[in-house]
C-alpha cells in the first residue's frame, strides 16, 4: 500500500493505460471547464455586485453570433471523447481469437471458474503475463459483473446465455475482483482476487494443479452418458445428427434456408432448445436437455464439441493436462512460453 | 389555441362553466386536448407490450404461430366486429348530441355500452377456453398451472392440445401466452373501465346534463372508446391472425 | 443605469388562499392550485427526510469498512429505499407539483391549473402511492436496488417488490396526470397578451418536464406492472426460462428512468433561470435559445438509455449510438450554463439566499454533466460503471443540481407563498453550510469511484476508508445544513417579518397580485404587454454582436 | 370557432370500410403470400382502419393542428422506442460476443424436460410444478409481494 492517496488504481493490464488516457483527457476538459465557468461566475458575481438597492443595469440582447459558439465549439469537443471513447470500447469487447480460455460461471454469491486445461478455481483466478484471455461467463441464478479495476473492463454476467470480456494482464501482482452488478444479500462479498503471474511462474502453478479433468475430457464422458454419443457418434462423427467434428466456428446450413455460425452460444441453444434452428437435411428429432443439465456442464459439452477436429481423431483425454495440448482454439498457456 | 381572443366577462355564463375558465369554448378546448393528451400516455403505455410481443415474435416465429393457432379466430372476429360497431354507435352518440337529439343520444350510448358488455362476454368465454386447456401461463391461476396437452405425431388431431409446428417449443408458447394475457387483459381492463364512463354518461344524459353548448364528457370519453377499439384493431391480426399463414406455408 | 420604479402594489389583500377557508375539510377538498401545492410540499418534505435518514444510515454504515453497523440484507433495503423514496417520492414530484403547482397559473395569468379536481386527485393517488410504498417498507422493504433488475427482482429477492411496484405504478398516475394539467394549462390558459414567448422561463422547463412526464411515465408504468405479474406468476417476458431476456426489462426501464432524470433537472433549470434573471435584474442572455434547449433536452432525452446498458450485453454498436445521442443531449445543457453566466455580464448581483443557491447550482451541476460525459464514454463507462463514480456523478446534479434549484426556488417564492419573509442571514448561512457539506461529501467519491470502488456495497475493501471517511464527515454536515432551512421554515410562517406583494421588485405577472394571493389569483385577469424579465423598457437594449433576436421579435 | 359536425352518411361509410377492412384481413390471413407479405398486409389493413377512426371517429381530420401534432408525436416517441431498443436486438449477431442467443437458463429448472422412453425414444414432458431457481439451493423459493 501507498502512504498517499493515489488517483489511478494499479494498471495492470493493457487497457489500463487507454482508458487511462482518456480519463485524463475528460478530466482536463472537466476542469477547464469548471474552471472557466466557475472563474467567470465569480468575477462576475463581484464585478457586478449590486451597489446600490433600487439600480437597474441595461438589457443586453442576446447574440447568435455567441450562441453558435457555445454550441458548436461544446460540440466538437464531445465528438472528440466519442470517437475515442468508441475506439477503446472497441477493442475491449471484441474479444480476440487468440486467446487462453476461461470459462466462469457466477452464482450468488461467488465465481466459478475452469481453465481450459481443467483447474477449477473458485473466486481466484490466476492468469500470466503477456496473453491474452479470454472470459467465457455465465450465470445460475441472476445478472452479475465481473470487474477488475486494475485490468479497467468489466462485464455482465447474464443468466440464459453467454457473455465474454477479455484481457491481457502487463502486470504481475494479485488485482481485486467485484462483482459490479448488484445480485443480491451477499453482493458485496462477492469478491476475489485475480493473481497475474509470470509464465513460469503460471507454468508451476498449473502443473502443480493436476488431478482436475479438462473440461473438454469432462464433457466427453457426459456425451457418452446423455446420449449425444447414440446420434452424433462418439466422437462426433454424424450419425442420425449431424457430425459436430470440425463443427465449430464454421457457418451451418439451416433448414430455414439461413446460415448460422457455430459458436458457443450456438451450441448452446443447440442441447437446450434444438428445435430453434434445424439443420438443414436433419429432421426435429433432437429432444432438449434443458433442466437435465447444469450450466457446469453444458460449458464442458461446449469445450467437448469444441475440442472436436474434423478429422475424427480422439480429443484430450484426462491425462495430466497442463502437458497435454490444450484442446479447442486456444493453445495451451504452457506452449509458447519461452 | 390561445385565449388571447377576449377577455369579456361572461355575460350568461352556461350552468356548467367552470369558474376558472373564461367561457365554454376555452373549457371545451382544455377538455378534449387533455383526453388527447392522455390518450398518448396511453399509446406509451401499450407500447411497451407492444415492444416485448414484436421482439418474441421476431425471435420464436415458429412458437408464436403455434400459439397463435391455438386462438378461435371466429370469437376474435366477432369481437373486432362488435368492437366496430359500438365505436360506430359511440360516434353517432356524439352526433347526435352534438345537433341536441336527445332520444337517439340515449339510444346510441345504451347500445355502445351493450357492445362492449358483449365484448367482455366473448373474451370472458375465451379465458375460459384457455384455461381449460391449461394455458394460463405460469402459476397466475395457482390451482391450474401452464401446462397444455401437446398434439403428439400421428394422434389424430384435438383441438384442446396445442399444435406445435416445426421449430416450436412450449415455454416459448407459453411467453406467447403470457403477452397475450398481458395485452388482452389491459384492453379489457380499458373496456371495464370505458364501460363504466359509459354508464356514467347514461346517467347524466338522462338528467338532460348534455347541450349542444355542453358535451364535452360525451365527447371526451368517445374520444376514450375509439382509442381502445383501435388498440384491438391492432391486437386483433398481431394475436390472432398473424400465425395462421405459417399453417400453410 | 436607471433606478427601480416601484411597480404600483396592491394592497395587502384582507383575504387570501390561506385564510379564505379554515378547517381540514377545507384543505383535503380544495381545488385551489395554491392549496394543492401546499399539501405537495408537505408530503415531499416528508418523504425527504425518510430519504435523507436512509442516506444518514449508508453513510454511517459506510464508516468503517467491515460493514459492522447494517447486516448487509439490511443495507441493501436502506439504499433501496433510499433510492426509490429520493426518486420517485421526493425528487420527481417535487419542483414541479409544489412550485410548478402553486405558480404556473399565476405566472400566466390564470385563475387556476386547467382541470382543478384532476389536480387534487394526483395529490390524492401520489398519497396512495406513497402510503403503498409505506407499507412496503415497514412490512419488511425491498432490496432489489431502485433499478428493479430481472430476474433479482422477479425471482430472488424475498422481499416486498410486488407492493412497492405497486406504489411506484400508482405514483407514477400522479405524474402523469400533473404533465397533462400543465400541457393543458400552457397552451389553453394564458392570459391576454401572454404570448409563448413571454412567458417566463420557469414555464417553458415545466412544460417541457410534462412532455417527458407524459411520454415516460406510461412505459415504467407497465414495465412495473408486467414485473409484479412476473413475480406472481413466476414466469413471463423477462424470464430466461421461456427463452425471455432480462436486458429487455432495462431497456424498458430505462426508456422511462433516464427521461426521468430530466424531469428531475428540467424543472430546476426553468427555477435557475428565474433566479439568475431576477436576482441580477436583467434580461436572460438568449430567451429563445433556453427556452428551446429545454425542448431539445426533453426530445433528446429519450434517446440515450442505452447508456446505462454499456456493460450490460448489449451489442456494442447500439452502445455506440447510444453514446453519440448522448453526448448530443449534452449540448442543450452547454446552451443554458453559458446563458446562465452570460446574463450576469454587467448586471446588478444581488447575494439574497436564492442567488447563492442559483451559483451553487450552475458550478455543481457544471460538473455533475461533465462527470455524466465520462460515462458517456463508452471505454471510461466500462471502467466506471456501477462504482461510487457514477454515485458521485448523479448525486453531483441531483443533490448539487436539481436539489439545489428547488431550495432556491423555494426561499425565492417563499414570501409568495406564506406572506413571510424568511430569515436572510439565516438563509445564507444554510446555503454555505449545505454546498460545503455537498462536496466533501461527493467529491472523494470520484476518486473513490475511479479507483474500483464498486457502488452497492456494504462491505469494501479497507483502502477505500479515507475516501468513505471524508464523504461521512461531509454527510453530517450537509444534514445539519438541510436541518436549518426546515427549522427556520417553520419559524417563519409564524414570526417571519410580513412580506409586502414585491419584495424582490420584480416584474414576474406573480409578483404583481398580493402576498398570499387570493383564491382567484388576481382581482381582474391581467392583461399583459411586457417580456419576461422585463427590469427596463425594450429600447434601451445594449446589443451584443451584430443580431438581436430577442428586439426582432415582436 | 364553433365544432365541426360530421354528416352521418361519413361515419356510416367509415362504419362499412371498417368491417370490410376486418373481413379482408381476415381472409389475408388464410392466404400464403411470399416472404414477410403476410405480416405487412395484416399490419397494413390494422393502420388503415385505425386511421379511419382517428380521422372521423376522433375528428381529427376537423381539428385544430395541436392534435395534430399531438398524434404525431404519440407515433414518433413509439417509433424512437422500438428503433432504439432493435438497435441492440438487430445488431448483436454481429458483435462477436456471442451474438444474442437466449437459451433457457440451466439452473432455472424448467417447466418442461424431457423423459426417455423404453425403447429409446424421446418424450416431451412438462411438470409445470417444479419450482424456479431458488430451488436450486435448497430451499423453497419465498416470494413475498
Ligand atoms: C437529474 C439527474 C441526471 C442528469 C441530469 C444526468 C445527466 C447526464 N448523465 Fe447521468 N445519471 C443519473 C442522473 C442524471 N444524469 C443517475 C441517477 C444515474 C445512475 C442510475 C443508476 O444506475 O442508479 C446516472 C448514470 C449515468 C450513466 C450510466 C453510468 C453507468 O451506470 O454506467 C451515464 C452514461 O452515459 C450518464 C450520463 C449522463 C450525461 C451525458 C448527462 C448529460 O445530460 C449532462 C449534460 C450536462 C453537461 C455536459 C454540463 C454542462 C455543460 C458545460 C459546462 C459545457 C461543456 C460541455 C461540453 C464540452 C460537452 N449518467
Ligand atoms: C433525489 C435523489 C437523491 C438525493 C437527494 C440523495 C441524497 C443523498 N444521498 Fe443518495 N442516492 C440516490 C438519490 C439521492 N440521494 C439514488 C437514486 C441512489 C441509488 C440507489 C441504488 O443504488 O439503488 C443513491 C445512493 C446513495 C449512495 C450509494 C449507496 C450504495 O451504492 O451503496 C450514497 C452513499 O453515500 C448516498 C448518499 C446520499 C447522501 C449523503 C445524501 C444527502 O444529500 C442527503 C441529505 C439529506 C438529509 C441528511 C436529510 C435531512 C436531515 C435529517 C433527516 C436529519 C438527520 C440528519 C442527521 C442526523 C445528520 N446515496
Ligand atoms: C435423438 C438424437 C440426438 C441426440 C440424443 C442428440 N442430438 Fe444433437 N442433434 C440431433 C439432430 C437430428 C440434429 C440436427 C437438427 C437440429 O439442429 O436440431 C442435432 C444438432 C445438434 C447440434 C447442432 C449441430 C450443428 O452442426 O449445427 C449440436 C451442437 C448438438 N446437436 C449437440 C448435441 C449434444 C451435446 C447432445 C447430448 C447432450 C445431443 N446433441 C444429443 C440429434 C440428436
Ligand atoms: Cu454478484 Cu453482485
Ligand atoms: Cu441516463
Amino acid at each position: 500500500m501507498q502512504s498517499w492517496i493515489p488517483l489511478v488504481p494499479d494498471s495492470a493490464s493493457t487497457f489500463s493505460w487507454k482508458v487511462d488516457a482518456l480519463y485524463f483527457y475528460l478530466s482536463g476538459i472537466t476542469l477547464f471547464f469548471t474552471l472557466l465557468i466557475s472563474g467567470v461566475l465569480i468575477f462576475f458575481v463581484i464585478r457586478y455586485r449590486r451597489r446600490t438597492p433600487y439600480e437597474i443595469p441595461r438589457p443586453v440582447a442576446g447574440s447568435h453570433k455567441l450562441e453558435t459558439i457555445w454550441t458548436v465549439i461544446p460540440f466538437l469537443i464531445a465528438m472528440t471523447m466519442f470517437g475515442w471513447g468508441a475506439r477503446v470500447y472497441f477493442d475491449q469487447y471484441k474479444p480476440p481469437t487468440n486467446a487462453i480460455e476461461v470459462y466462469v460461471v457466477g452464482k450468488q454469491w461467488m465465481w466459478k471458474l475452469q481453465h481450459a486445461t481443467g483447474q477449477r478455481e473458485i473466486n481466484e483466478l490466476h492468469v500470466p503475463v503477456g496473453r491474452k484471455v479470454k472470459l467465457i461467463m455465465t450465470s445460475e441464478d441472476v445478472i452479475h459483473d465481473f470487474f477488475v479495476p486494475a485490468f479497467r473492463t468489466k462485464a455482465d454476467v447474464v443468466p440464459g446465455r453467454y457473455t465474454t470480456m477479455w484481457f491481457e494482464p502487463t502486470t504481475p501482482g494479485t488485482y481485486h475482483l467485484f462483482c459490479a452488478e448488484y445480485c443480491g444479500m451477499n453482493h458485496s462479498g462477492m469478491t476475489g482476487s485475480i493473481i497475474v503471474m509470470e509464465p513460469r511462474e503460471f507454468d508451476n502453478w498449473l502443473s502443480g494443479n493436476i488431478g482436475a479433468t479438462t473440461p473438454a475430457a469432462a464433457g466427453q464422458q457426459l456425451f457418452q452418458t446423455l446420449g449425444c454419443a447414440s446420434c452424433h457418434g462418439a466422437n462426433g462423427e454424424g450419425g442420425r445428427g449431424p457430425t459436430l467434428a470440425g463443427a465449430f466456428g464454421k457457418m451451418t446450413p439451416l433448414q430455414s434456408g439461413e446460415t448460422v455460425r457455430v459458436d458457443e452460444g450456438y451450441i448452446r441453444e443447440s442441447i437446450l432448445n434444438p428445435q430453434a434452428k434445424i439443420v438443414a437435411g436433419f429432421g426435429p428429432i433432437m429432444p432438449t436437455f434443458q433442466g437435465q443439465v447444469s450450466e457446469d456442464q453444458l460449458v464442458q459439452l461446449v469445450a467437448f464439441i469444441k475440442s472436436l477436429r474434423a478429422t475424427g481423431q480422439t480429443p484430450a483425454t484426462a491425462a495430466s493436462p497442463a502437458q497435454t495440448a490444450s484442446p479447442g482454439t486456444a493453445p495451451s498457456p504452457t506452449r509458447n512460453v519461452r | 389555441m390561445t385565449t388571447d381572443a377576449t377577455t369579456a366577462p361572461e355575460v350568461h355564463a352556461h350552468r356548467a362553466l367552470q369558474h376558472h375558465f373564461e367561457n365554454m369554448e376555452q373549457q371545451r378546448e382544455a377538455g378534449t386536448l387533455g383526453m388527447w393528451v392522455f390518450l398518448v400516455t396511453e399509446i406509451m403505455f401499450f407500447g411497451g407490450m407492444f415492444l416485448a410481443y414484436t421482439l418474441y415474435r421476431s425471435l420464436f416465429p415458429a412458437s408464436f404461430a403455434s400459439a397463435s393457432n391455438h386462438l378461435d379466430i371466429t370469437l376474435g372476429t366477432l369481437n373486432t366486429g362488435v368492437l366496430i360497431f359500438s365505436s360506430f354507435t359511440m360516434a353517432m352518440a356524439v352526433y347526435f348530441t352534438q345537433i341536441g337529439k336527445h332520444r337517439p343520444q340515449l339510444l346510441c350510448l345504451t347500445i355502445t355500452l351493450l357492445l362492449g358488455l358483449t365484448f367482455l362476454g366473448v373474451k370472458a368465454v375465451e379465458y375460459y377456453d384457455k384455461y381449460e386447456d391449461h394455458l394460463i401461463p405460469g402459476r397466475l391461476i395457482p390451482g391450474n398451472p401452464f401446462n397444455p396437452a401437446v398434439q403428439e405425431e400421428g394422434q389424430k388431431p384435438d383441438p384442446h392440445k396445442l399444435h406445435l409446428l416445426q421449430g416450436a417449443t412450449v415455454p416459448q408458447v407459453e411467453m406467447f401466452y403470457w403477452i397475450y394475457f398481458a395485452m388482452t387483459g389491459m384492453h379489457a381492463l380499458h373496456m371495464i373501465i370505458g364501460a363504466g364512463l359509459l354508464t356514467f354518461l347514461l346517467i347524466f344524459s338522462l338528467k338532460r346534463r348534455f347541450d349542444p353548448e355542453y358535451h364535452s364528457p360525451v365527447e371526451v370519453i368517445g374520444l376514450y372508446w375509439h382509442f381502445v377499439d383501435i388498440v384491438w384493431i391492432f391486437l386483433f391480426p398481431l394475436l390472432y391472425l398473424l400465425g395462421r399463414h405459417f399453417e400453410h406455408g | 443605469m436607471r433606478a427601480i420604479e416601484s411597480f404600483e402594489v396592491p394592497a395587502p389583500p384582507k383575504v387570501n388562499y390561506i385564510n379564505a377557508q379554515y378547517g381540514l375539510k377545507s384543505w383535503l377538498l380544495t381545488k385551489d392550485h395554491k392549496r394543492i401545492a401546499l399539501l405537495y410540499l408537505g408530503s415531499i418534505t416528508f418523504f425527504f427526510f425518510i430519504g435523507g435518514l436512509y442516506a444518514m444510515m449508508i453513510r454511517l454504515e459506510l464508516l468503517t469498512p467491515q460493514g459492522d453497523l447494517l447486516q448487509s440484507t439490511t443495507y441493501n433495503k436502506v439504499f433501496t429505499q433510499h433510492g426509490i423514496i429520493m426518486v420517485f417520492f421526493f425528487l420527481i414530484p417535487s419542483i414541479p407539483a409544489t412550485l410548478g403547482n402553486f405558480l404556473i397559473p399565476m405566472m400566466i395569468g390564470a385563475k387556476d391549473l386547467a382541470f382543478p379536481r384532476i389536480n387534487l386527485l394526483s395529490w390524492y393517488i401520489y398519497l396512495l402511492g406513497g402510503v403503498v410504498t409505506i407499507y412496503a417498507l415497514l412490512a419488511g422493504g425491498v432490496d432489489t436496488g431502485w433499478t428493479f433488475y430481472t430476474p433479482f427482482s422477479t425471482t430472488f429477492s424475498n422481499s416486498y417488490v410486488v407492493a412497492t411496484g405497486l406504489g411506484i405504478f400508482i405514483n407514477g398516475f400522479s405524474s402523469i396526470l400533473t404533465g397533462l394539467n400543465f400541457i393543458v394549462t400552457i397552451h389553453t390558459m394564458r392570459a391576454p397578451g401572454m404570448t409563448w414567448f413571454r412567458m417566463p422561463l420557469f414555464c417553458w422547463s415545466l412544460y417541457a418536464t410534462s412532455l417527458v412526464m407524459v411520454l415516460g411515465t406510461p412505459v415504467i408504468a407497465i414495465t412495473i406492472l408486467l414485473l409484479a405479474f412476473e413475480r406472481v406468476s413466476r414466469v413471463g417476458i423477462f424470464d430466461p426460462g421461456l427463452g425471455g431476456d432480462p436486458v429487455l426489462f432495462q431497456h424498458l426501464f430505462w426508456f422511462y428512468s433516464h427521461p426521468a432524470v430530466y424531469i428531475m433537472v428540467l424543472p430546476s433549470m426553468g427555477v435557475i433561470s428565474e433566479l439568475v434573471a431576477n436576482f441580477s435584474r436583467k434580461n436572460i442572455f438568449g430567451y429563445s435559445f433556453v427556452a428551446f434547449s429545454s425542448l431539445a433536452i426533453a426530445v433528446f432525452g429519450f434517446l440515450v438509455w442505452g447508456h446505462h446498458l454499456f456493460v450490460t450485453p448489449q451489442s456494442i454498436y447500439a452502445g455506440m449510438i447510444f453514446s453519440f445521442l448522448s453526448f448530443a443531449v449534452a449540448i442543450p445543457s452547454a446552451i443554458k450554463v453559458f446563458n446562465w453566466t452570460a446574463t450576469l455580464y454587467k448586471s446588478s448581483i444581488s447575494y439574497d439566499t436564492p442567488m447563492l443557491y442559483a451559483l451553487g447550482f450552475i458550478g455543481l451541476f457544471t460538473i455533475g454533466g461533465m462527470t455524466g460525459l465520462f460515462l458517456a464514454s463508452l471505454a471510461v463507462d466500462v471502467h466506471l460503471s456501477d462504482t461510487y463514480f457514477v454515485v458521485a456523478h448523479f448525486h453531483y446534479i441531483m443533490v448539487g443540481g436539481a436539489l439545489m434549484g428547488y431550495l432556491g426556488g423555494l426561499h425565492y417564492w417563499w414570501p409568495k407563498i406564506s406572506g413571510r419573509m424568511y430569515p436572510e442571514g439565516w438563509g445564507r448561512f444554510s446555503a454555505l453550510v449545505i454546498f460545503v457539506g455537498f462536496n466533501l461529501t461527493f467529491l472523494p467519491q470520484f476518486v473513490a469511484g475511479y479507483l474500483g470502488m464498486p457502488r452497492r456495497y456494504h462491505a469494501y475493501p479497507p483502502e477505500f476508508q479515507v475516501f468513505n471517511v471524508l464523504s461521512t464527515a461531509g454527510a453530517s454536515i450537509l444534514g445539519f445544513g438541510m436541518l436549518i432551512p426546515a427549522i427556520y421554515f417553520v419559524w417563519s410562517m409564524r414570526y417571519g417579518k410580513h412580506a409586502d406583494a414585491n419584495p424582490w421588485h420584480l416584474p414576474g405577472l406573480e409578483w404583481r397580485t398580493p402576498s398570499p394571493p387570493p383564491t382567484e389569483n388576481f382581482e381582474v385577469t391581467p392583461i399583459v404587454t411586457w417580456d419576461a424579465y422585463e427590469f427596463a423598457p425594450r429600447e434601451e437594449t445594449e446589443v451584443v454582436g451584430k443580431f438581436r433576436p430577442e428586439l426582432e421579435r415582436t | 370557432m364553433s365544432e365541426h359536425i360530421v354528416p352521418v352518411r361519413v361515419y356510416i361509410a367509415v362504419f362499412l370500410v371498417l368491417l370490410a377492412g376486418t373481413a379482408l384481413t381476415v381472409a389475408a390471413a388464410f392466404y400464403d403470400f411470399p416472404w414477410q407479405l403476410n405480416t405487412i398486409v395484416a399490419l397494413t389493413i390494422a393502420t388503415a382502419k385505425a386511421t379511419f377512426v382517428v380521422l372521423y371517429f376522433m375528428h381529427v381530420r376537423y381539428s385544430v393542428r395541436l392534435v395534430w401534432v399531438i398524434v404525431a408525436s404519440a407515433l414518433f416517441w413509439m417509433a424512437i422506442m422500438f428503433a432504439l431498443t432493435f438497435s441492440d436486438y438487430r445488431t448483436r449477431k454481429w458483435d462477436g460476443r456471442l451474438g444474442m442467443i437466449y437459451s433457457p437458463g440451466c439452473s432455472v429448472v424448467s417447466r418442461t424436460s424431457i423423459m426417455r422412453r423404453q425403447d429409446g425414444q424421446f418424450k416431451r414432458i412438462v411438470a409445470s410444478d417444479v419450482l424456479i431457481g431458488a430451488s436450486q439451493k435448497g430451499q423453497a423459493p419465498l416470494i413475498s409481494l
